[in-house]
């Protein structure tokens, strides 16, 4: 038998906007000095997102598209060039102060779960290291074995003493997810918080997140690679590519009758997909080269192979920018 | 004949009370022109596996029973013989291609070190063989003068296609050659491949803990649980229909877009992987297992089943159809 | 192409820094010898018979009387035109002292240096690839054990033993100096002569100094020995020796040879204790002899050089670097 | 090991410091002097065996009634390297450069500081006419040089006289080659008026390290040390070919006292003990230490107990204080004498000043003096149990403290010319600074009107016996200041090899020192031992040493190289293991 | 785990450290050779009779060679060698100690505080940390020693303020690591400050290198105090090897071919200095952050 997942009770769109991004650039000075090509990476180049309380979003797209920097962005640490960041209609304000107040309430869980515990603190310390930051007052050793409890830690007293190497892989990012909780937030950002999980593991981490979004109400934006694990959790899936959401939707909308060419590409290299395979040629590109035009032009299996041309956007995809999703949508202009 | 035949492996790495027992009685056999996909979870020792193929464990690593490979044993070999199938009758294309690859040395150096050594060929030849070789798995050949660092991820794993056809070697044993790449890289690399085995005639031996992926590359599929290989049969079946409870459950922790089953109900294994030097007793399997039978915690059963595809679960009887 | 580009500008990266580092020398040791307490005119007189006058006009001859920031200026104006002025008590100017004496310091630290890279990479690349061996243990062992020894102590026992001679043992090579100064012959006997001069102190520097050379190697190389590249090279059916020479040493040589670019940086001043024991003519016992006094010039002079040595060889490894390591070019 | 001219006759010298320059008119250091006093005639000597004044360049000498004119007889027969009679008109001009620019009067301006003009009647004739009376007019250390050499020199201030070889010269030693903290080669001057010196060159060899030196004498790489400590002294007696000289030496060494440092203006400076301006607190202090030991235990004997101020070398002037003057070892009485001062003991055994704090006197010294050192040790060991605590302020380079008067007490040290005239001057008023901030020449700020009363009389006394009578009643003085406590003369320890020196003159003649002599004596009459050619020329030690040295080279190159294919054969045979 | 599972968890790991340690034959060496010294020194008072230091009424004659009375000889003033070592053993140490803590603590905060903060100030930091780089260590030592009083506070101050920056660049480096490491992004995530990723996450990671750099920065402490002192520039008054090595060299020991006088102050130094080498290097491998021992 398989472990089952809760009630999948999802509050959909519509939910109040809890966390959102309001056309948020971020860009990093050119890393080389003195380089050739001395230009800003532009890491996130216009996203508008939201997340609805008590929603889970899947962040999915490429490698080096900006997943991973518009989460940091959302928590604060990197700070947007332009654009803002708003928690529960408030913009975030990038004071030392203001910003520990908002982390109480928004919590991050990375990707490498050995990565983003401390080798040195024993589990106990993983976990009331949020509580010592913020200074809180009450029952430290209960509150942890609460979180510890509540990520399936049981019984916590056992894991209290233990250093991150004892631990297997799903223990220690359920540790992560307890330090998280601890402090009771409202909102999670994941960013790939089981890519480097076993496939066996992975499905009862996602089984926690959906468990604590239906037990306490967590928000949470997920960001992964992986299609699948969208369809496993996700209610609204936004589809990222070279810095800006491109499509955006119900993961049923997304996933199953995909518009921009970029998402039916990803899909269709799925082993199972039912659709063609296309395979996209050449590499990712370069966040500091950005084309002009639709950014995607260039690999656009529609473009190339005319059928932009009988549609007659083509001229429009070389040219013209296709804009950002607001909302659910799609930045294309031949869907 | 079969090109690779593996005889009742059995790996150790370290001795006494820190033993560990990565491979334990592995048995599997390979055609030439056929796919052979290993799975399992981390650790389940399926590098070990591909390294002891060509006996490049380190020093560490006790091994024993049979290794054929076009019927020599590779065990046995003088370290002469053995040095001259190394690439020449089998090559490996490694797990992470960053550093598999030597930083300070050229793509095209690398390629063409093999053809060298085995092929006595000139370095200018070599060298010209080397561009060949980076043309065939998609490279302008000018990358050969690029150093590791210069390439992408997907291009470097290429170059490990490339390096590993230097020889035109009889057995490609490729261990998770997509892990850590791009679904889209890794679809391209897959491709690759899969058009170099149907065209060469070279047996694939591939390793992935992506049973999806290797259903769809492989002809057959070995799953491979705390060093031992639990299921083994047709890929196809092995992926849609496991035997093993093991099985199973890997293949269910792999979503199907558009299956409303996973659709916000996410499957996975309960409890933790087995620790490799301290292996519970009877089937290893059995503390996670949520079908285990008594008699599991005693004995370990055999790989049974009808000849094509066979577990090694007590459930899987002549009586296959007790499968849970 | 743009490699190459890329490699000049960083070339003229590093230039730039170390030209940076040059001038913050070239001010903080003219300051940091004026803390130095001491007139070199009362310490240069103190002693012989003089008269006020003669104070004052040394005092005038060495620019003394002149404001401190006047005497800045122009020690900056004339330094940046490589004028180092003119010693106090050689009353010859500074740079000619150091001309003279550099030669006999760079070819005694100069050929330690080299002997002693050698052999520390020789026998580190064996110690590593053969590590917790019988081998590895000894050569370390030893290693370790010379690098504890001061070096002074060291040259003094060579010279009781090999020079003036214990027991059986007779006094082989010279006490000290760099030439008999009787064969004043130039050629082939004059090169034996030096030879002859330099084998105790070239030992010493070597014994001492071999080890460091020898951990790194082992150590960087151990750290590469677990690399998967050379699995892939023995995969390849390379014989474990060209495993080593060709993939393993290239990858493990980068720490080693940064190490011993500083080690030759450190050629100028490192040599003061070996000079002073075995009376070399270098530049380390005029070192010693300028600040006594303090011979203001000479002092900031041989700094600088000392500093600059320094400098010349971080630069040179900034740029051997890339040339070795292509994933530091840019 | 020989030199390029076969067999001829090398005398090869240790010596230890830097030659600061090859110019007389900077020159300052021992080394460099000797050299001057080797390559250039000075227009007088002193007798090799008692130190009188006899004619060098100068064949004669007389002075005016007025005693404010001197007139020199130039000897004719004294000729410069290149040929040139040395006349007159080069030593009046030398002195006379000196006078017109400073920059030629760093090393000797003053000699010519009281000139008030030289002038040269005829190339026979030197004529020197004073501003005062100065007795030491036939003591003028300066080294004549040929004008039409120097002329040409441009500033004085930066040539070294180290451009061309050889340099023009008449001492009986003529400079050919020079590299610095090298060599220094003289070869004879054949033409040298009193004679030529019987070897045909001198080799001054640096050696940074004394042990160096040594060592080389043993293997007779050299012929003559200097500078030696007792212990090698004491191993080199009992070497065979190989003679020490432990001979008297020029030098006193001292303690002396701030006598509460003064400008010539009248202010004080400095910080100086208030207790030791009490004359009981200085002669106690005295009476606790014994010569004795600090002479036989930590000189080991390789001095003389120090009394009066001038060395007994110089028999003319030497002075000694009387039984009841003089300030023996005497603990008890020392610790008397404090007690009736008033400083007492405390609880702790410690004497009490009077600002009721415990005494403690910084000393300072030389750090790089061992003498100083460790008679600093025995100092801080004898008045301590005496109740007074001493503070070592060990400095590479003391004129600072020293010159701005921050110190208690300070191990003070000259070496003593033929002519006292300089370390007596030096404790004269006249010789403080003009304020504190200038520099005097002044050795430790003394300043006594008695003392310069005489000081006066025995600088205008041209009669020696006169002269000498009252140097000695300076030394009284001195003495009973108790400013400038003697506590030994050191020795100059010197060896040499009697295979390679036959026979040299010391000076003086009997029990004398060789190297830094206030002549040239010893190496102008070193006369080489029989059969020597060279050092390590006789017993060929040298050149068999090169052979095994080469043999050496030969077996270790021929086992590495064995050694090398063995490794490599092994490697091969490794490697089939992997 | 109840009561203090930290506390607990810390001593076991300690004990853990030890058990990791004791597996290396040279460390354990090294620790030995020290404490023995150590103990010497400690006790030197009592071991050797009367007041070595005095130069006077020595109890033997001068430069006498080993016998049953003087196991060592005696120096030139006839004191016996024995307990001149023992005695200089307790300057050596205390030197070597408190120098190597000087210099890794101005470099270990140096490092730290280069490494988290970075931009200009980072960059003014490393600058001036090159400077020191660049300046021969012996040469701005000797400058130091020449300038400063001579006494043994000057050698520590001269050896610390000279050999910091090998130490700053290592911890910068290790401090940059530590910073790209996840959990410190983790920890910024959950509201750290600077103070608390500086105290709570970097300082524990750079601790073992600081350690292994302390005892190996030991061993180099000592080697320059007595290069110091045989240089002239130590405190006269005060017995150490170094000091020892010096008198015997003024005191013409090497031509004279009095051995005993030379070799044993050169052989303790080269036996502490390698002692604590032995142990540093066994601490190192023992901590050693890239391995994730010592957690
Ligand atoms: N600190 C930084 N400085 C400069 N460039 C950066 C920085 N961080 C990220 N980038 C660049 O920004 C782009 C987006 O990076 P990001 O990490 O957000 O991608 P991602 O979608 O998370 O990728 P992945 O799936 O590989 O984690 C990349 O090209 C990356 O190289
Ligand atoms: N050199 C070694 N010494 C001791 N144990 C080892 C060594 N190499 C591997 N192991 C252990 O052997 C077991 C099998 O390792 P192996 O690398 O074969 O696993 P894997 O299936 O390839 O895992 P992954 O998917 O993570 O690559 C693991 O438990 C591992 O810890
Ligand atoms: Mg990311
Ligand atoms: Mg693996």
């Amino acid at each position: 038998m398989m472990t089952t997942p809760g009630p999948g009770a999802s509050p959909g769109p519509g939910a109040s906007p809890l966390l959102t991004a309001e056309g948020l650039y971020v860009a990093f000075p050119a890393r080389r000095r003195g380089g050739a090509a001395a230009r800003p990476v532009r890491a996130v180049d216009g996203v508008d997102l939201t997340i609805g309380a008590g929603e889970i979003v899947a962040l999915v797209g490429e490698s080096g598209c900006g997943k991973s920097t518009l989460a940091r962005a959302l928590l604060g640490l990197v700070r947007p060039a332009s654009g803002r960041v708003a928690f529960a209609g408030r913009p975030l304000v990038y004071t030392p102060r203001a910003l520990k107040a908002y982390r109480r309430r928004v919590q991050l869980v990375l990707q490498d779960p050995g990565g983003s515990l401390n080798p040195r603190h024993t589990v106990y310390e993983a976990v009331a290291e949020g509580l010592r930051i913020h200074g809180c007052a009450g029952d430290e050793r209960a509150a942890v074995a609460g979180a510890l409890a509540r990520a399936e830690l049981r019984p916590p007293e056992r894991f209290f003493g233990r250093y991150p190497y004892e631990l297997s892989g799903g223990q220690r990012q359920r540790v992560v997810i307890a330090g998280a909780l601890v402090l009771e937030p409202e909102v999670i950002v994941a960013d790939e918080p089981v890519a480097s999980l076993d496939a066996s593991v992975r499905g009862e981490i996602l089984a926690l997140l959906l468990r604590l979004r239906a037990e306490l109400g967590l928000s949470a934006l997920v960001v992964t690679h992986d299609l699948g694990l969208a369809w496993n959790i996700a209610d609204r899936v936004a589809v990222m590519y070279l810095g800006r959401i491109v499509e955006c939707g119900t993961a049923e909308e997304v996933l199953l009758s995909p518009r921009h060419p970029y998402t039916r590409a990803l899909l269709s290299v799925l082993p199972e997909s039912p659709l063609p395979p296309v395979v996209l040629a050449g590499e990712p590109p370069d966040p500091s080269r950005i084309p002009p035009g639709c950014r995607f032009h260039a690999r656009c299996q529609v473009l190339a192979s005319g059928e932009a041309e009988r549609a007659g956007v083509d001229l429009r995809c070389r040219s013209e920018d296709p804009g950002m999703v607001r909302g659910p949508g799609v930045a294309c202009h031949w869907a | 004949m079969s090109l690779l035949e593996i005889r009742d492996l059995r790996v150790t790495y370290g001795a006494g009370a820190a033993a560990v027992p990565a491979v334990r009685g592995v048995r599997l056999s390979l055609a030439p022109g056929r796919a052979l996909g290993i799975a399992g979870e981390s650790g389940c020792g399926k590098s070990t596996l591909a390294l002891a193929l060509l006996r490049l464990l380190p020093p560490s690593a006790r091994l024993s029973g049979e290794i054929l490979l076009d019927g020599e044993d590779v065990l046995t070999m003088r370290w002469g013989r053995l040095r001259a199938v190394r690439w020449a009758g089998a090559s490996i294309v490694f797990q992470g291609a960053m550093h598999s690859l030597n930083a300070v040395r050229t793509a095209g150096d690398q390629i063409a070190e093999p053809i060298e050594l085995h092929h006595g060929a000139t370095p200018g030849a070599a060298r010209k063989r080397a561009g060949e070789l980076l043309a065939q798995v998609g490279l302008p050949a000018g990358r050969a003068a690029s150093y590791p660092h210069e390439l992408s991820g997907g291009q470097r794993q290429r170059v490990m296609i490339a390096m590993a056809l230097a020889c035109s070697p009889r057995l490609i044993v490729a261990d998770e050659p997509t892990t850590a790449l791009d679904v889209m890289i890794q679809a391209q690399i897959l491709r690759l491949i899969g058009g170099l085995v149907a065209e060469q005639d070279i047996g694939l031996l591939m390793i992935s803990h992506d049973l999806s992926v290797l259903a769809d590359v492989c002809d057959r599929l070995a799953v491979m649980y705390a060093g031992r290989v639990v299921e083994e049969g047709p890929a196809r079946a092995v992926y849609s229909a496991a035997l093993h409870p093991y099985g199973q459950a890997l293949s269910a922790a792999f979503p199907r877009i558009g299956d409303p089953a996973s659709r916000g109900a996410p499957r996975g294994l309960p409890g933790d992987p087995p620790d490799p030097s301290a292996l519970p007793d009877g089937c290893t399997f059995h503390p996670r297992c949520a079908v285990a039978l008594e008699g599991c915690a005693r004995d370990e059963p055999e790989l049974t089943g009808d000849g094509a595809h066979r577990a090694a679960c007590v459930r899987v009887g002549p009586s296959a159809e007790g499968s849970p | 192409m743009t490699a190459a580009r890329g490699y000049l500008r960083y070339t003229a990266g590093k230039l730039g820094g170390a030209a940076v580092s040059l001038l913050a020398v070239l001010v903080t040791s003219f300051f940091l010898f004026r803390i130095i307490p001491g007139d070199p005119v009362k310490a240069l007189t103190h002693g012989t018979p003089t008269t006020a006058g003669q104070l004052a006009s040394l005092r005038r001859q060495f620019g003394l009387d002149e404001p401190l920031w006047r005497q800045f200026t122009e020690y900056c104006a004339k330094a940046l035109t490589g004028d180092l002025g003119i010693s106090y008590q050689f009353r010859a100017p500074v740079g000619e002292l150091i001309a003279e004496k550099a030669p006999a310091t760079l070819l005694l630290t100069g050929v330690a240096v080299l002997v002693y890279s050698a052999v520390g990479l020789w026998l580190g690349a064996r110690s590593a690839w053969r590590h917790g061996g019988l081998g590895d243990r000894i050569n370390t062992g030893v290693a370790l054990t010379l690098w504890s020894v001061p070096s002074f102590w060291l040259g003094l026992l060579l010279i009781i033993t090999f020079s003036v001679g214990v027991g059986p043992v007779p006094g082989l090579f010279p006490t000290g100096g760099m030439e008999s100064g009787d064969a004043t012959g130039t050629g082939l006997g004059y090169a034996i002569d030096v030879a002859h001069h330099m084998v105790l102190p070239v030992l010493t520097l070597v014994a001492v100094g071999y080890a460091q050379t020898l951990l790194v190697m082992r150590s960087s190389l151990l750290d590469e020995m677990g690399g998967d590249y050379l699995t892939t090279a023995r995969a390849k059916g390379l014989r474990d020796a060209v495993v080593r020479r060709r993939h393993a040493v290239p990858n493990a040589l980068l720490p080693t040879v940064t190490m011993i670019f500083i080690n030759l940086g450190h050629v100028a001043a490192g040599s003061i204790l070996v000079e002073t024991v075995f009376s070399w003519p270098g530049v380390g016992g005029l070192f010693y002899q300028a600040l006594s006094v303090p011979d203001l010039p000479l002092v900031q002079g041989l700094f600088m050089v000392f500093a600059g040595a320094m400098i010349l060889m971080n630069l040179l490894a900034d740029l051997v670097y890339p040339l070795l390591d292509p994933r530091v070019r840019r | 090991a020989d030199g390029g001219d076969g067999d001829a006759k090398v005398l090869t010298i240790a010596v230890s410091q830097s030659v600061d320059s090859l110019s007389p008119f900077l020159a300052q250091r021992l080394v460099s002097t000797t050299v001057h006093r080797l390559a250039y005639e000075y227009l007088t000597n002193y007798d090799a065996r008692d130190g009188h004044t006899i004619p060098g360049l100068a064949t004669g000498w007389k002075s005016s009634a007025s005693k404010l004119t001197w007139t020199y007889a130039i000897r004719k027969n004294s000729h410069w390297s290149d040929g040139r009679r040395t006349t007159a008109h080069d030593a009046a001009w030398t002195f006379n450069k000196m006078m017109s620019d400073e920059k030629a009067a760093t090393a000797n301006g003053s000699f010519t500081a009281n000139f008030r003009k030289v002038t040269a009647p005829d190339s026979g004739t030197l004529v020197i006419e004073l501003k005062k009376p100065q007795a030491t007019m036939t003591a003028l250390d300066v080294p004549i040089v040929p004008k039409h050499i120097w002329e040409k020199v441009g500033d004085f201030s930066v040539f070294n006289n180290d451009q061309r070889y050889p340099i023009v010269g008449n001492g009986p030693f003529i400079i050919t080659d020079f590299k610095v903290d090298r060599y220094l080669r003289l070869k004879a001057n054949r033409d040298f008026w009193r004679g030529a010196p019987k070897f045909d060159e001198l080799l001054l060899k640096f050696y940074k390290d004394g042990d160096a030196a040594v060592a080389a004498l043993r293997k007779g790489e050299v012929s003559f040390v200097q500078g030696l400590v007792p212990a090698q002294a004491a191993a080199l007696k009992k070497t065979a070919h190989i003679k020490v000289n432990d001979a008297p030496g020029r030098r006193f060494l001292a303690l002396a006292v701030n006598p509460g440092a003064r400008a010539k203006d009248g202010r004080t400076f400095g910080t100086g003990h208030k207790a030791l301006l009490d004359p009981a607190v200085r002669k106690a202090l005295f009476h606790a230490v014994d010569r004795e030991t600090i002479v036989k235990t930590l000189l080991q004997d390789h001095a003389v107990e120090g009394e009066g101020y001038i060395p007994p070398r110089y028999r003319a002037y030497f002075w000694k204080p009387g039984p009841e003057q003089r300030r023996a070892y005497n603990p008890r009485k020392a610790a008397t004498l404090l007690d009736r001062a008033g400083y007492r003991k405390n609880s702790d055994g410690r004497r009490v000043g009077k600002d009721g704090k415990p005494l403690t006197f910084r000393l300072l010294c030389h750090a790089t003096d061992p003498a100083d050192t460790k008679i600093g040790k025995y100092l801080y060991d004898a008045w301590r149990e005496f109740g007074i605590e001493t503070r070592m302020e060990c400095r590479d380079n003391v004129s600072d403290p020293w010159l701005k008067g921050h110190y208690d007490l300070a191990f003070d040290g000259w070496s003593v010319n033929p002519d006292p005239d300089f370390v007596l001057a030096i404790h004269t008023c006249a010789a403080l600074p003009a304020t504190p901030r200038d520099t005097g020449s002044t050795d430790n700020f003394i300043c006594d009107r008695k003392f310069d009363e005489l000081y006066a009389r025995q600088i205008a006394e041209y009669d020696p016996v006169k002269r000498a009578e009252v140097v000695k009643r300076m030394q009284s003085r001195l003495y009973d200041l108790g400013y400038m406590n003697i506590l030994a003369y050191p020795n100059a320890v010197e060896a040499y090899r009697t295979d390679h020196i036959g026979s040299i003159t010391t000076m003086p003649e009997a029990a004398g020192n060789l190297w830094g002599q206030d002549g040239y004596w010893s190496w102008w009459s070193a006369e080489p031992a029989a059969g020597h050619g060279g050092p390590g020329g006789s017993d060929g030690s040298d050149g068999s040493a090169t052979e095994v040295v080469v043999g050496i080279g030969a077996v270790v190159a021929v086992v590495a190289v064995a050694g090398l294919l063995i490794a490599l054969r092994r490697r091969v045979t490794a490697d089939d293991r992997e | 785990m109840s009561g203090s599972p930290a506390r607990a968890r810390r001593l076991e790991a300690a004990a853990r450290l030890w058990r990791a340690y004791r597996a290396h034959r040279a460390g354990l060496f090294g620790l030995g050779v020290l404490v023995l010294i150590a103990a010497a020194a400690l006790a030197a008072p009592l071991l050797v009779e009367g007041d070595v230091r005095k130069v006077t009424g020595t109890p033997g004659g001068p430069l006498e060679p080993p016998s049953a009375r003087f196991p060592l000889g005696t120096d030139q003033f006839g004191r016996p060698l024995l307990g001149l070592l023992l005695w200089g053993a307790r300057i050596s140490l205390t030197v070597g100690l408190l120098a190597a803590a000087l210099s890794v603590a101005i470099g270990a905060a140096v490092g730290i505080v280069a490494g988290h903060y970075g931009g200009w100030f980072a960059t003014l930091l490393m600058r001036i940390t090159d400077w020191f780089l660049v300046m021969p260590t012996l040469v701005l030592a000797i400058v130091l020693a020449t300038v400063m009083s001579r006494d043994v506070w000057t050698v520590i101050v001269a050896i610390g303020v000279t050999s910091w920056p090998t130490t700053a660049r290592l911890v910068r480096a290790q401090t940059i690591a530590v910073e790209s490491r996840p959990y410190i992004e983790r920890a910024k995530a959950l509201g750290g400050g600077h103070r608390h990723i500086m105290g709570r996450h970097v300082l524990p990671n750079v601790l073992p290198l600081v350690l292994a750099q302390t005892t190996l920065g030991i061993s180099a402490a000592i080697l320059t105090e007595a290069t110091l002192a045989f240089l002239g520039l130590g405190d006269p008054m005060v017995i150490s090897w170094g000091g020892m090595l010096q008198e015997a060299r003024e005191a013409g020991a090497v031509s004279s071919g009095h051995w005993w006088y030379l070799a044993p102050p050169g052989l303790a130094i080269a036996l502490v200095a390698l002692a604590f080498t032995l142990c540093g290097r066994a601490i190192e491998k023992v901590l050693d952050p890239r391995l994730g021992v010592g957690r």
